[in-house]
């Protein structure tokens, strides 16, 4: 057993501080300190000077532009991207769709999209969860009907995050309604500017506009935009929904947040007079915090050794997925606690409101809106319960 | 020994539910505060002439009900559970405590204005530097002839926007953390040299951040000098009263995550069908039951002659309750999936303001070292 | 709302505290102090001086030595006898079997046996549980044969405490093994003398002999032996399980325990090298066991004073026993925790092994078994797992 | 990065599993308990001749395997699933970490007394005033002659009733919470004077309170002085070692509760059916794997040079380690209800060890304020 770092990795390592420092866009950087709502050119700057780095996709195969990188590449890049807050694109195209399109596109799906997507052309949404499928995705009701070359589509999706965003979907919807409930989906690609695709924003109790409703009447979907086969969709969702594990338990940023949450217990008072970080109650949450992090860190780096060693990721990914959201919802609670009175006031960024202005120390402004926002993470993706359930049965056999 | 309520106590919270229930719907209150003012209009008008809950707390000489600490327990638990949004703490129950501890001249004419609804004090008391420790103050007051002299800044004075009056804590001697020397004013808005920078709570309320810069205030509205211990007798009876609001909050939680599992279906069940999801809200309802217990404890204890014995008993249903808060609430948005994160669901509403009431005064942690202090380090 | 108790609470607890102190057997007391285990005779020197007062059986009817008490009288009872650390006599006579036998019984078996268990002349013990039931009370299946004017019993039952001693027994049997599950059972008294009854130890993973097997071989049981109707008996069985619920959440013990733990804490030393009691991580435990038993305490009152007002205890009992048992086991960890190295010596008593000797301190050798052995509490009397299912299901609907 | 073990690592984990499990199962481990030796006889003389185990930490030089804390935790890790009995963690772990980094001249002959089984010291570090703090010593060595004379009480010695000598902490100089002056002798357990009183554990092994009475010690025995960063080191890989072992008790603890569940019917389903059990069983699963992730981390780290990176990364461990045992354990037994509260199951055993290595070399308490003092305060 060993935890040393190659002379080859930290060299690796010492690349992609200097690419951060100095390739990171500045004026990004500088919203984000703000605390302001991050937009589409951001992300899109951001993308662009890692596509000519080559790293925008390291996970994906070498033809189509992967990095090739090992495990611990990918564990040294997430610890350093983290470090210094770097973005991290939207997952539904890099992460998501392009491993179903290598894998179960046509070649012409491929050449259309993949590279299209790589380069930032495509801003992607997922049109998976309906009102009232919750965690049981497969009771999806959304009707597609074959008519010539054609989908036509109607029916609700719902919590599409960043759809306002968006230039294409991948939408799971029912293309045979009088089979089993896994049986009769299909997985379409739709041009979010078809006619008949209404996006209405979800406002969640944060105050952010992040997801959508996507109502869908009538679509017109060209079948040559069905990926794998008719009916065969179910194949498809899960093969993606099991795909995107790497970063799932997000502990560099975790650990990022704990960075951020001592220098606000250095800045603010305890009720001693003291600083914050001084106070014995605190200081135990911190370190039962850091402690916490640093198992589920091992977790992640025995299951990426594994990996390694050929052995694919398994069903422990709903283990770090369930330490890893709570992990994040309890660092959000602790500034909020460390904030104090000034987690209570709403400041609403300097850019919509004229006549807004900045209440309590800057690190305060987004205290209580993160932690109600990250109170998602244990319901989104399989909520907890589910990832629960998949142990109990998967691993444990019960 | 006797939980039960009197045949007045029993009628307050009547009236009160019933109004609430009738003209404090969610829509209405999402209405008021989308429309930025934090404060549903005419309510306050109501609670003073329709209601007449603003004197519950004053004696009946000074024109009130005659009630304590029981009466603005109930009031308060039935605004938890309507998530009314004005500062009857700030107002009705700090002001009232002041008036019924200090023996002051001054409290005659505020209860009137207080109970008429012309008069709306709201308290200053939090210092960022302080945290919860309420004699850490850097804002001074310096006699002058017939005046003291007011400088300083206080944060988050919950209900200031609307508010006639601040109530102040104020420095008159001593150094910064000095228990000596805190005095508490009646400072009139209008005053000269006082600005307010208003501003919307995170959970809909508003509240101001007030400037005092030179600002004279009569030597008659010193409600008292050397008063530590007096503010924080105020302050354990806003707990109190912060707590039944919290129970409230709690029961509309709970309530609403045993009707929502029950109608919403998941894999053909209704979810209140799993067993980890009941184990789940029998502890919420634990969690919950437990705070209403420490609640009453509190309540009855509150009003004790001895100091500690008081502060030890508001310190400790304050960490049960903050703890239920945090529980519940939590287990609400989770059980409640999706559609609990979003703004259109009244259980967010809940537990958004459910989350500020765990730190109202001070969170778990500040009480249980208070706790410990009173009980453990006396005894050992 | 009033929690101040009348001048005659107040009389009545002053009367309470002269009896126990003045009345307690002392050679019983004596025991108790050294951490010895109690014998048959401890429990009937004890019984013996509450019934010559006449408060032996408090929840009685008058009629059959009641006192009548108060609920409130009930809670200073319990108050004063766990300050003192009074012996609380076995429940199965008393507590259990009496209301069965004048709820149900005929006159002739409560003349039998009621004024007997009053004056101690019987012990107890219940034959519920079997190997295999656990809390499903109901699958039992010791089988009871009508011959003429008696029963042959055949079956074995568990978990049967203090039967060692025992003069007399409880059971639940079947009668008709055709019926429903909770419809063949019938109640059935049995000597404990009876040919073909075996009563065989289990020693529990604290050292302990508390609890036994019963093997009944062909026991002969007069039909007179058998309360309320045949088959029954589950009405029966049901009542008992539902009555007795006074003290259920063990308060007043628990709150004698942090007393004695307080003591311990002001014994030993922390790592800082003073008083553990000084230690800020123990003094946060300490703290936060005793809040939660004040809620606790709170709780019980809320429910005793509904009580009071002619409400009868609800599921909420359900609520009592998991707390109050999950406060039990907090308590012997922190003792447990407080003794430090001293909780790992295995102080088996100064009677039966000659060469037997204390090591460390007189406080810390009960410590580990007393961890140990009340992690029972929140397996039986219906597991708190259960008692979550019935809260579930009576209090919350669902 | 890498997880995996050696060859060599391998091999000794299966060669002493498999002696463990034909030679040592729950009858024969529990008649060993029984009879009152705290071992199994005959069992010291395996690990010497036929699984030559007792070298594994000690350099090939010294005519050891070349191991070291890798090899320790495996051997422990076994140990762990069989609850070994015998006290390989004083009698290996602990003299093989002196001998590795005191450079101390008696090495070479305690070494080859240790491999070959005829030497079996015992670690007599603990005080009853100094809880985990190891250089709170109130025995002291005072200096005569060509000799150390060593006078106080030694607790709790675990191995204590079969060991050949005492490896025993005493103070040199200093007052008795000094971190100077803490000096490591080789006590032959037939010195004059040297008193033991021998106990089983509430667990099972056995123990000893050894009692010094102007105990002679010669000089050369004297391992190190001025040496508390030593024994503070010695110890932590001591508790890396003891964490191991927890490992195997958590496995063996989860194992037996899903077979139990899965077997076990009740209201005609099988326990393992019901959900609310399965999601506890889960957070079982997740705080055993933590452990043996964090278990793994404090194996790698304590080899470092740097003492606070060493101390943190145990501490760390330890900390999840111990609330693992008491999660899983708690929840073992809770789990296989009245029968898992007999002595009959093995889980009632497991649960035993499992808590008293909880607060073996200090409890979650000590270790979290030694990682908070470690790392937020030096950074603070």
């Amino acid at each position: 057993m060993n935890l040393e770092f190659t002379p080859e990795e930290n060299a690796f390592r010492d690349e992609v501080r200097d690419f951060l420092e100095t390739r990171y866009p500045k004026e990004v950087a500088e919203r984000q300190a703000a605390g302001l709502e991050l937009r589409k050119e951001d992300y899109f700057a951001w993308q662009k000077v890692l596509l000519e780095k080559g790293w925008v996709t390291p996970n994906w195969p070498k033809e189509w532009g992967g990095t090739e990188w090992t495990p611990t590449q990918k564990y040294i890049w997430s610890e350093e991207t983290a470090k210094v807050d770097a973005l991290q694109l939207p997952a539904f195209g890099v992460s998501m769709v392009a491993p179903v399109l290598w894998t179960f596109g046509t070649q012409a799906q491929k050449d259309r999209f993949l590279t299209a997507t790589r380069n930032g052309d495509i801003w992607w949404c997922q049109g998976y969860s309906e009102p009232g499928s919750g965690s049981d995705l497969a009771s999806l009701k959304t009707r597609a009907v074959r008519e010539g070359d054609f989908y036509i589509v109607n029916g609700q999706k719902t919590w599409t995050t960043l759809a306002q965003y968006a230039d294409w979907g991948f939408f799971l919807v029912r293309t045979d309604p009088d089979a089993k409930k896994q049986e009769g989906i299909s997985f379409l690609l739709i041009d979010m500017k078809s006619p008949g695709v209404t996006v209405r924003p979800i406002i969640t109790m944060d105050g952010a506009h992040e997801v959508n409703e996507v109502f869908l009447d009538n679509v017109k979907v060209p079948v040559d935009q069905r990926v794998y086969e008719e009916n065969k969709g179910w194949t498809v969702a899960k093969f993606l929904l099991s795909h995107e594990r790497s970063g799932i338990a997000g502990i560099a940023r975790s650990k990022r947040g704990v960075d951020r949450l001592r220098k606000i217990a250095r800045a603010e008072f305890s009720d001693s007079g003291e600083k914050l970080i001084e106070d014995p109650q605190f200081r135990r949450k911190l370190a039962d915090l850091e402690i916490d992090i640093t198992a589920l860190e091992y977790t992640e780096l025995r299951s990426l050794a594994s990996e390694s060693a050929g052995k694919g990721p398994g069903p422990e990914a709903s283990m770090l997925k369930i330490k890893g959201t709570e992990i994040q919802q309890r660092v959000t609670e602790l500034v909020l606690e460390a904030v104090g009175h000034y987690g209570s006031p709403y400041f609403r960024g300097f850019g919509e409101a004229g006549n807004a202005y900045p209440i309590g120390p800057d690190y305060a402004h987004q205290a209580a809106p993160r932690y109600f926002n990250v109170r998602k993470t244990s319901i989104y993706g399989g909520s907890n319960e589910i990832q629960r359930n998949i142990i109990a049965k998967m691993v444990l056999g019960l | 020994m006797d939980f039960n309520f009197t045949e007045e106590q029993t009628m307050l919270r009547d009236t009160v539910a019933s109004w609430l229930s009738d003209n404090y719907g969610f829509e209405a209150r999402w209405a008021a505060i989308k429309a930025g003012g934090g404060e549903k209009p005419g309510a306050w008008q109501a609670y003073a002439e329709e209601l007449g809950i603003l004197g519950a707390g004053f004696s009946e000489d000074l024109g009130g009900l005659g009630g304590g600490v029981t009466e603005h327990m109930i009031v308060m638990e039935e605004f938890g559970k309507a998530l009314a949004l004005e500062d009857y703490l700030g107002a009705a129950v700090v002001a009232g405590s002041f008036i019924r501890h200090a023996g002051w001249n001054g409290a005659a004419a505020l209860a009137e204005g207080i109970i008429a609804g012309t008069a709306k004090p709201a308290f200053a008391y939090a210092e960022a530097q302080a945290r919860y420790t309420w004699h850490d103050l850097k804002t001074t007051a310096r006699k002058d002839g017939d005046a003291y002299v007011l400088n300083g800044h206080k944060g988050v004075v919950m209900g200031g926007p609307t508010a006639t009056h601040f109530i102040v804590t104020a420095r008159t001697s001593g150094g910064q953390r000095d228990r000596a020397g805190v005095a508490v004013f009646l400072v009139d808005k209008e005053s000269k040299g006082l600005v307010t920078r208003d501003y919307p709570n995170i959970d809909g309320p508003s509240a101001s951040e007030v400037f005092f810069e030179n600002v004279s205030v009569p030597a008659s509205n010193l409600i008292a000098d050397n008063a530590i211990d007096l503010v924080e007798r105020v302050i354990d009876e806003a707990t109190v009263a912060s707590l039944a609001e919290a129970c409230g909050v709690l029961q509309k939680m709970h309530e609403q995550t045993l009707d929502y599992t029950k109608t919403r279906k998941q894999f053909g069940q209704p979810l209140a069908s799993f067993q980890a999801l009941q184990h789940r809200m029998v502890d919420m309802y634990i969690a919950w039951q437990q705070a209403v217990s420490m609640t009453y404890m509190a309540t009855i204890k509150v009003t004790e002659d001895d100091a500690a014995t008081r502060a030890k008993a508001v310190s400790a249903a304050k960490v049960q309750v903050a703890r239920a808060l945090k529980f519940v609430g939590e287990n609400a948005i989770q059980l409640h999936g999706g559609m609990g994160m979003t703004e259109e669901m009244p259980v967010s509403h809940y537990f958004k303001r459910g989350t500020l009431l765990r730190n109202l005064f001070g969170g778990e942690d500040k009480h249980i070292v208070r706790y410990e202090n009173l009980s453990i380090g006396k005894d050992a």
